[in-house]
């Protein structure tokens, strides 16, 4: 098949400003389980944000809307496109999400596959996924793993890989649901250096305040669809009455 | 926990773990049609494709005995073949009474059911074969460009790599209710059938449930790589002259043990 | 060992190639029509939701229940599949279940494959979903006898078909081979119906909502009722008196025009095969065997490019 | 309801000494992968102990031991019943084993029958089986809970649930894999308030070695399918250089 899809087409436009921005985000599940109560949030580019709260806050649910899996409700806006079903594709290409269980994101018989999934979708070149996806492996240091089988590894590489899937998208923002969930303290010591060293903006959702602490210099923090603290993390950590009150626990 | 028991890949470096998929599905399924097509009792027939079969495990790299030694899973279905033995056609062998039962084995019966035994396990044989040296996403791959429907092999990947996840699964279900079936001394412990088979159906149905919701959110993380309805796999294989040689030195090979068949 | 091979997956060598291009061709055609359905009822989604209900078909075959005496009693899984997802979706899933358990564990053969599907996922879609559907506004406790029912005719169904596949092909005898298939699944329906009705019984409770009237019907039309119904009514009527009195199938094959030389006959016209005009040489079997392939091949790549253009 | 038999009439013999006692115990898996080496361990009545030790150092693979899921031996002795396949039933009603995800315990539609299954198999009499079945939920402090779908519980719900269908079964010890992961900091909190006041022996798996200094005085290491260091858990913890040679972190 030829695959003649310009790559400029998923690209975003040059941008300055707020990479994301949400202006009173409302949504509730079909069920009727109103889930988001009015988000008002802002990044700016090259932040490293952890979104923390105790379970059922509503952080997937907002996750799941910022690259429009959830929601249509206009009220999320990406690098300046306002999120639509016409945009979607290109903000799909600028926010790459990370599910919390890789075997959820790894969907694909090797690795190979799955990192070439998204640049697939997106039609382009082959020459041009095969750098994807070389680059996307390289930096999560997993190039070795290229032509292993996803079952055969172990979760902390499974997560490495279900990072890289998203990089080989070239995302502009990084979105990670708890991403040190069930790895040991050397697999998550590996995570945070990795995380450390990306050059990309981020939002990751987490119940880990210790990594919180470590590696993002802000922190949001939700509880019952709503956003009750946002500030810089080493002063929310502080105020232990805000910790309590959302279930959470100074590190 | 790991299912690889499942894992039929072995790998090793030879002729035939390079061979193009499609050439090693196309000659597999040559040689399965070869062998239907083969009448009863062409007893050198069938050992010229047994040749064959040792000749590419030769090629293998896995030893010439390897699809012989694990050829014998179809075995027990060999059963439905028994009563062939006793077809009333050709020359009465013996004659058994069990019973009110009497059984006469004919010479025409014993030949054809050890030529549907043999055709059977000279086909597994190259089954077992084939999926020994070739990695089974390649082997999807092949079947795409033998222009099987993209939705089927896009299914058939998807089942072979959420295989591995649910077998987990299931393995640890069975696990958890092994370890709580206990008993005490002096007491009738196990329940009743019933409530045994009800606890493998609410299992299933657990497990149904799991398996439904876990495609919700495989098919969120699709979407969010861009996936918009329709599969697309990048071609990755083409077929070199050495494979185009291959596959024809394989037909000709077939076509050459028909004819001798024939003669 | 975790898969040992269920008699119903009848291995490569064991059906004649008339019989097993014959059953390819239905069974192409089917797949074709679930493909196209499923793609219009369940849209994108479907990829992902029929190969993960294919791995959990797979994974479910594993669960095993004591029975007695050390043996235990295996679940297939396909009603369960043709009622809660409906019948197209159940065929697809079945399909890629068959094609894995034949291409990865040599568990059934690949020229057979066609009869494999067919009696394992076409009959059981017919029968499981069939016959639910047609009591889909009874009360519970009927839904549920019923889709017990239905598991239970299903296997017979799937092993009374497969003997008479096997009879066909001159490969067994049908006075020994339907009341020895008969007889085993008769029990092994008994548990796949219990652990059907059971994990029904479950869904009801956790998401009722996958198995309301309304949700069952659009899954499949009343056409799904009268072929369920009918299937069920043969499988019932042929049993008893397939293993009753196999002379009597005998017999009506024989005024259908099936055989003409009483029993033996079978054996001879089957795996023989002939093009007419080149009369019956080595030549002409080959030709008509490259005639079925080809046939074969043709419908596989007519749908591959029907789907395609359906796609773009 | 009258609920007047005794519990005690079904219980295991009394029984004084080590509740168990593991020589020697070597297991490989059928894949040839060797998971134990010669394992030695004794646990007196009463104790509370944590096992850690990096991903993949054997500590599953030790506890489906305890219970005789895994290995045939002979190494292993539970209350002074040898493990053999005539004890085995015996041995798992003496010994409660809790996975690490709720959702492998959990297999039936409702708490009730999930809890109930343990004492059903065992064959106890109907009035019996709801006196363990509510003191089991009473203790994990469920009782609110019987009839609910276990399906629709939070993952701290679902992870009481677990233990009260093992202690339904009155074992003598509890064995529980990896019980706070994914656990948010306040359901985390809970199962630790829970753990320290059950009143039964105790092994825990855990990655989180902040929970085995708060709750457990004695800690065992394993490594590659041995145990490094087994000792009080304040000491090990200590040790900077036997924590890092085997990937752990001093909380
Ligand atoms: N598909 C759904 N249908 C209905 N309600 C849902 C659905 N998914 C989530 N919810 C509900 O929405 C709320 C927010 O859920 P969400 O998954 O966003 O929480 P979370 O902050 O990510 O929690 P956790 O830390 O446990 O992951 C919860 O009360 C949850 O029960
Ligand atoms: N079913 C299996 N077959 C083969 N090897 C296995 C199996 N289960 C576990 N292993 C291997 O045995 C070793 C010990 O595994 P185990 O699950 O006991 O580790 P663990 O200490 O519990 O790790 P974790 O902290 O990740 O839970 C690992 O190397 C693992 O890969
Ligand atoms: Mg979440
Ligand atoms: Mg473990």
């Amino acid at each position: 098949m030829p695959h003649t899809h310009p790559t400029h087409h998923y690209q975003l436009p040059h941008f300055e400003g707020d990479i994301l921005q949400i202006t009173d985000l409302h949504f509730s599940y079909p069920d009727g389980h109103a889930a988001l109560h009015g988000i008002q949030l802002c990044l700016a580019q090259g932040e490293k944000v952890a979104l923390v709260g105790p379970n059922g806050a509503g952080k997937s649910t907002l996750m799941l809307h910022l690259n429009g899996i959830l929601g249509d409700s206009g009220a999320v806006t990406v690098a300046g496109l306002p999120l639509n079903p016409k945009t979607l594709p290109q903000i799909r290409a600028a926010v790459g999400l990370v599910f919390q269980n890789p075997d959820d994101q790894l969907f694909s018989p090797t690795v190979f596959e799955d990192v070439a999934f998204g640049p697939l979708h997106m039609g382009l070149p082959e020459a041009e996924i095969h750098i994807r996806v070389d680059a996307a492996l390289e930096s999560v240091r997993m190039s070795a793993y290229r032509e292993r089988l996803s079952h055969h590894l172990s979760v902390g590489e499974k997560k490495r890989i279900a990072i890289a899937t998203v990089l080989a998208m070239n995302p502009r923002l990084l979105v990670l649901d708890e991403p040190s969930a069930g790895l040991d303290p050397r697999a998550r010591r590996t995570l945070i250096h990795l995380l450390r060293d990306l050059p990309i903006t981020m939002l990751v959702s987490t119940h880990d305040l210790a990594l919180a602490k470590e590696l993002f210099p802000r922190m949001i923090i939700m509880d019952e669809g709503r956003i009750v603290a946002d500030g810089p993390t080493l002063e929310l950590l502080q105020d232990q009455g805000l910790l309590e009150a959302h279930g959470l626990e100074k590190p | 926990m790991h299912a690889d028991a499942f894992d039929r890949y072995y790998h090793a470096e030879s002729p035939l773990h390079r061979l193009d998929p499609r050439v090693k599905v196309f000659l597999t399924v040559a040689f399965i049609l070869s062998n239907a097509l083969l009448s009863d009792g062409v007893w050198a027939a069938f050992g010229l494709a047994w040749l064959l079969i040792l000749f590419a495990n030769r090629f293998s790299g896995l030893g010439v005995e390897f699809s012989f030694k694990r050829s014998f899973i179809a075995l027990p279905f060999a059963l439905a073949a028994v009563s062939a033995i006793f077809i009333p056609a050709g020359q009465p062998l013996a004659e058994w009474t069990i019973g009110p039962i009497q059984l006469v084995p004919t010479d025409f019966g014993l030949m054809r059911f050890a030529s549907i035994l043999l055709r059977s396990w000279l086909s597994v044989q190259a089954g077992i074969l084939l999926v020994a040296v070739t990695q089974f996403p390649d082997m999807i791959h092949a079947f795409e460009h033998l222009r099987v429907p993209a939705i089927l092999t896009t299914i058939i990947a998807f089942l072979y790599r959420y295989l591995f996840v649910l077998t987990d699964e299931v393995m640890r279900l069975l696990r958890a209710r092994e370890s709580r079936s206990a008993a005490l001394p002096g007491l009738k412990s196990g329940g009743s059938l019933f409530w045994r088979a009800r606890v493998a159906g609410n299992m299933a149905g657990q497990l149904f449930l799991r398996s439904y919701e876990r495609s919700d959110r495989i098919y969120n993380a699709m979407l969010a790589r861009g996936y918009q309805g329709q599969m697309r796999t990048l071609r990755s294989h083409t077929m070199t002259r050495r494979d185009w040689l291959i596959l024809s030195l394989g037909l000709f090979a077939l076509i050459f043990l028909q004819l001798l068949a024939r003669l | 060992m975790l898969f040992s091979p269920a008699p119903l997956h009848i291995p490569d060598g064991f059906l004649s190639l008339i019989i097993s291009l014959f059953f390819w061709v239905i069974t192409v055609v089917a797949v074709g029509m679930a493909i196209s359905k499923t793609n219009k009822t369940l849209g994108e989604k479907q990829v992902p939701l029929m190969g993960i209900m294919a791995a959990f078909i797979f994974a479910a075959q594993m669960l095993n229940f004591p029975v007695a005496g050390g043996t235990s009693g295996h679940f297939l899984g396909g009603t369960l599949a043709a009622i809660v997802l409906g019948p197209w979706a159940a065929i697809l899933v079945v399909t890629a279940v068959v094609g894995l358990q034949g291409l990865l564990f040599q568990d059934g053969g690949l020229l057979v494959m066609g009869a494999n599907i067919f009696n394992m996922g076409i009959l059981t879609a017919l029968i499981g979903f069939g016959l639910y559907r047609s009591v889909i506004n009874a009360n519970k406790t009927t839904r549920l006898i019923v889709a017990g029912l239905g598991a239970w005719l299903a296997t017979m169904a799937a092993a009374l078909l497969a003997s008479l596949q096997l009879w066909l092909s001159g490969t067994s005898q049908l006075q020994v081979v339907i009341p020895a298939m008969l007889g085993v699944h008769a029990l092994i329906g008994i548990g796949e119906a219990l652990v059907t009705v059971a994990a029904l019984a479950f869904i009801m409770q956790a998401r009722p909502d996958l198995l309301d009237a309304k949700a069952v019907v659009e899954k499949g039309g009343r056409g799904w009722i009268y072929g369920g119904v009918l299937i069920s009514i043969l499988t019932v009527l042929l049993s008893p008196f397939a293993s009753g009195d196999p002379d009597g199938l005998e017999r009506v094959a024989e005024t259908m025009g099936f055989l003409d030389r009483g029993l033996s006959a079978s054996y001879q016209i089957l795996p023989d095969y002939t093009v007419p005009f080149l009369g019956e040489t080595a030549l002409s079997t080959i030709v008509a065997g490259m005639v079925g392939a080809l046939v074969l091949l043709g419908i596989l790549v007519l749908i591959g490019g029907l789907l395609k253009r359906r796609a773009s």
